[in-house]
């Protein structure tokens, strides 16, 4: 359960939003350019300060601006995928993906990554650096690499704009099923009517 | 002195000696000498005495001390860093005009410097070198200072001094005697112009080796090494 | 007091800034964008300057540009320039011992602009140099500054070279650190240390200052 | 031919390079990252031992470190510890004048990493000592290369301080570049020649050296 | 009119196409992800080079192999928007728009830069910087810019991934009437059959 409500302001631009996403949903925000979509995601990942309001998972507070709760993003476990792939240009894929992981064994870290990257098509890729790959499989790779740590909470900011209709349409399936398995709280930036006719429960207009 | 020395196992001994810049020709020598009779090693430095002087004051494992004037060890040793008794004038050191030949310019004495066609005359810095010191002083008690003044060069030492006039960037300098090589041109500044240059010796009081200092120190005096000292110059007192 | 070292340490830096500047990005430019045989030999050669003592590069200088040298001859018969003991040569010799650092400074930082930035640019039409000017040059700017700053430090810290090239001449080419080093040579400590006061705040207020520079370039 | 200076000159260049790389990363990082009070006057005052001409620096040291001083003394009478005039001060004096190359270059790479990237790592769970180590330094590691660079050739070079802190005793304290000075010095123009030469050679080989490992390390 | 025919090989990828677009009409390069569209694209710009092959506009050879012809990309006046902005962060909106323009006069220049961004609904963004933008604002910018050069041919690298629907359907709207004006080649990388319907004459299927 992930419970959102925020405020925040520049100089020409304001967006005060409230809305909440149980386990297992995925809401999708939903709204012109320039609404305030990423903004919002990246409060709830900790990495921008809204300038009011709190933030919840599972009922415990991550950030609440009057009782003064900020949890650092580390301590979030909170699966972010920037709006541009976001990729470590100097490790190459199969590291991007462990970075995250928390075991110990390194083996079973590769396996585990492996078998994600079979998911998307992409295990004959997992020796290559980022520079190497296409638009669309950088963005695989980022997804992977924000499942990849069992995230209680999973943002994605615009996935699929860049990835062609069939495997969009495939990994959207696939993403279902994880999503399910995985049960938590999704949110979903896009600007796809079918991402939302698919994936979503819940839309947030912005 | 000598046989005092002996005692002690005479291979592993290193004597620290610290000494003014333009006594590195002739001190070289001196060492060797020193080595062959004592059977021990003779380390030399050689910089600018007010560099040696700090360094010893703040505990440079330096056994003797040579510098180029006499302040500097009556200094060392008010502070404490200098054992008195054995301070030591040992040698007179000697300054010259030296010119470049190749520069087609004739210097004959220290009027000509006067010379239109002499721009830049090379002295060490005197407000911390001895010799650079000295020259100045010559050229005042000559008369001369005031009107050659704007072409007066400091270098950093004699040494420095030499070089310019060597690589013909100064046609003219003032330098030591003791760097004075076959294939120069100089002129010999008479003694009476300037204060002597008296180059005086000394024993530091931090130094563990003090035995084998005083026998470098009086070696020094010893007529081999005199012979050393006269041949690069210097007078002997 | 005689503030005539200060002015020309000033100067002297000033110069020598300038020109390294200049220079220095030019030679950065080349070793981060251009391919050629026996680059990576070139790049090591450039940090020459600094491995030697700069008394001794001083040396080299005298006998290279000296009035006995092929170039001074030509400097001196044939334009009636004279470099040897004048500012002009301190100017040379702090160039030369602070180029290294503005090389590397603009060879790295050039090398981390985004290329696809470049690209773009090429596909708008633009000229090599008005890509270089308008997109390599300000995206680069954070290390060029840096750059900057460590050729002006150095050069109002040049003396080995300085002494050996233009002399110590008061009033005409004794800097401040050479007097700094007369001074403590001299054992007049106070006078040292007052000195020392002064070309730390030069300093510091010239870097403040292209900090502050800086900043506003950037919006 | 007595090869000690050159052993010596790669030990102290090789240890001060070394700890100039540690200190000037961490001095560096947290010039880019963290903002505090007063943080330009700091940034101008790391650069600061570069505008003293080095045997000034070397004076200071002596009467910081020297065994008249407070720190000399608990030293040697406390701790039994010797530094002046041992190839220990040498690589302390080395150390002083390349740092404010080194923390500059490290400053201006770090700087020019992309957030987002540090960002990431950071919802990925990772502390800020992790992200430091495997996001932003393999991220900025040009510039860091180039600091390194910087300060292995200016300590190659370094004389000055050296000079007054370590002396110029042969086999312990002299450096190649004491030795060049020396051989200059005493008009021994051929072997500094030859001096000049090796020292160079040296210089060059690091560098290509570091260049190389530079290189397969990317990838 | 634009003629392609390009090989070019990677260690683990090659392609090997030929296809032709007339002035006024627009083609579509469609296919799944890492199926080499945005290396077609960027050969066409002169930015990589292919391993054989030839690229022709308006009858004029601008690369050809064999005969050892390769216009700078400079000189081949041709708008490209690659695939993540690539919008000059060091420079305002307006600045980025008016930077390839080839007029004198700097009012003139603001004045068209101003109209353009009209189009798009972005002129009270003029004196932002690029990062102040959100992801689709930026994508607008960097199409206008490469409009603004009045170019022979336009290249867009999946133009309209990061925007909305609406947004997108008005700027396919206005895109078309553009196209129309200018009567010049347009080679679209697009996953979005809507881009397709609306806007292309032709489809390579990658
Ligand atoms: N650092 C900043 N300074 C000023 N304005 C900003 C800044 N960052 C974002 N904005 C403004 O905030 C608004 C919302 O930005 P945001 O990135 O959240 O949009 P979005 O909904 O994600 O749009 P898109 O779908 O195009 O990515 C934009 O109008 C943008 O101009
Ligand atoms: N520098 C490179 N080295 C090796 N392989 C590369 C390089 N650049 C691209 N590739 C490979 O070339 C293939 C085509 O890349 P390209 O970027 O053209 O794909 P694309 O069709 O644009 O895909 P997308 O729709 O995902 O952007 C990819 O499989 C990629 O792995
Ligand atoms: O040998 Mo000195 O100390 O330069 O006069
Ligand atoms: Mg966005
Ligand atoms: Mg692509």
């Amino acid at each position: 359960m992930l419970k959102v409500k925020i405020t925040k302001k520049f100089d020409d631009f304001k967006i005060d939003k409230e809305w909440e996403v149980g386990n297992g949903e995925v809401i999708s925000l939903y709204g012109p350019s320039g609404s305030g979509k990423s903004i919002t995601i990246q409060s709830v990942a900790g990495l921008i300060n809204p300038d009011y309001g709190f933030i919840e998972i599972d009922k415990k507070i991550i950030y609440d601006k009057e009782k003064n709760i900020c949890i650092p993003p580390k301590d979030r476990h909170i699966g972010y995928v920037p709006q541009n792939y976001g990729l470590f240009p100097h490790m190459k894929v199969i590291d991007n993906i462990i970075f995250g992981m928390k075991d110990k064994d390194r083996d079973l870290k590769i396996r585990k990554a492996i078998d994600l990257l079979r998911i998307t098509g992409l295990d004959n890729k997992k020796d290559k650096y980022p520079m190497e790959l296409s638009g669309g499989q950088k963005q695989r790779v980022a997804i992977m690499r924000a499942l990849a740590t069992n995230p209680k909470v999973l943002l994605l900011d615009e996935p699929f704009s860049a990835l062609d209709i069939n495997v969009k349409e495939n990994l959207r399936k696939e993403i279902k099923r994880f999503f399910s398995y995985w049960n938590i709280p999704v949110v979903l930036v896009t600007h796809d009517k079918r991402d939302v006719e698919v994936l979503a429960n819940k839309i947030a207009y912005y | 002195s000598n046989k005092k020395v002996e005692n002690i196992h005479k291979e592993d001994l290193e004597l620290h000696v610290a000494a003014a810049s333009n006594f590195k020709f002739a001190f070289e020598k001196i060492g060797e000498l020193f080595e062959q009779e004592f059977g021990c090693k003779v380390i030399f430095q050689f910089g600018s005495t007010g560099n040696l002087t700090q360094q010893i004051i703040n505990g440079a494992p330096i056994d003797v001390f040579a510098p180029a004037s006499e302040n500097f060890i009556d200094e060392l040793i008010d502070r404490g860093d200098i054992l008195e008794e054995t301070k030591d004038l040992y040698a007179i050191g000697r300054i010259v005009l030296v010119t470049n030949e190749k520069l087609n310019v004739k210097v004959e004495s220290l009027e000509d410097l006067k010379l239109d066609e002499i721009t830049s005359i090379a002295i060490a810095n005197p407000n911390h070198a001895p010799y650079g010191l000295a020259a100045k002083e010559a050229l005042i008690s000559f008369g001369l200072w005031d009107l050659i003044e704007h072409k007066v060069v400091y270098s950093e030492n004699v040494s420095q001094a030499l070089q310019f006039v060597e690589t013909g960037n100064a046609q003219v300098g003032i330098t030591a005697l003791s760097l004075i090589t076959e294939d120069m041109n100089y002129l010999l500044i008479d003694k009476q112009l300037h204060n002597p240059l008296n180059q005086i010796i000394g024993i530091v009081s931090h130094s563990n080796n003090q035995q084998l200092g005083k026998a470098f120190t009086d070696f020094v005096k010893s007529p081999k090494a005199e012979v050393v000292l006269k041949e690069y110059g210097y007078d002997i007192p | 007091m005689n503030w005539s070292p200060m002015y020309l340490s000033i100067k002297v830096a000033s110069y020598s800034t300038l020109f390294t500047a200049i220079i220095g990005i030019l030679i950065g430019w080349v070793l981060a964008k251009c391919k050629f045989y026996g680059k990576s030999v070139f790049s090591a050669l450039v940090t020459l300057p600094m491995v030697l003592p700069p008394t001794v590069l001083g040396y080299y200088l005298l006998i290279t540009i000296g009035r006995q040298s092929f170039i001074g001859k030509i400097l001196i018969e044939r334009l009636n320039i004279n470099l040897i003991f004048t500012w002009k040569a301190a100017v040379i010799a702090s160039i030369i011992v602070s180029l290294p650092l503005m090389i590397r400074s603009v060879q790295s930082s050039i090398e981390s602009v985004d290329t696809t930035l470049e690209d773009v640019a090429r596909t708008l039409g633009k000229s090599e140099l008005s890509i270089f000017f308008r997109i390599t040059l300000p995206l680069a700017w954070k290390g060029i500054v840096g750059g900057i700053v460590l050729a002006f430090a150095r050069s109002m810290g040049e003396f080995g070279a300085t002494l050996m090239v233009a002399g110590n001449i008061p009033g005409k080419t004794q800097t401040l650190s050479i007097a700094i080093y007369d001074a403590v040579q001299g054992g007049k400590y106070e006078q040292a240390n007052f000195l020392v006061l002064l070309i730390s705040s030069i300093t510091i207020i010239a870097l403040l200052f292209i900090n502050k520079i800086n900043m506003e370039r950037k919006g």
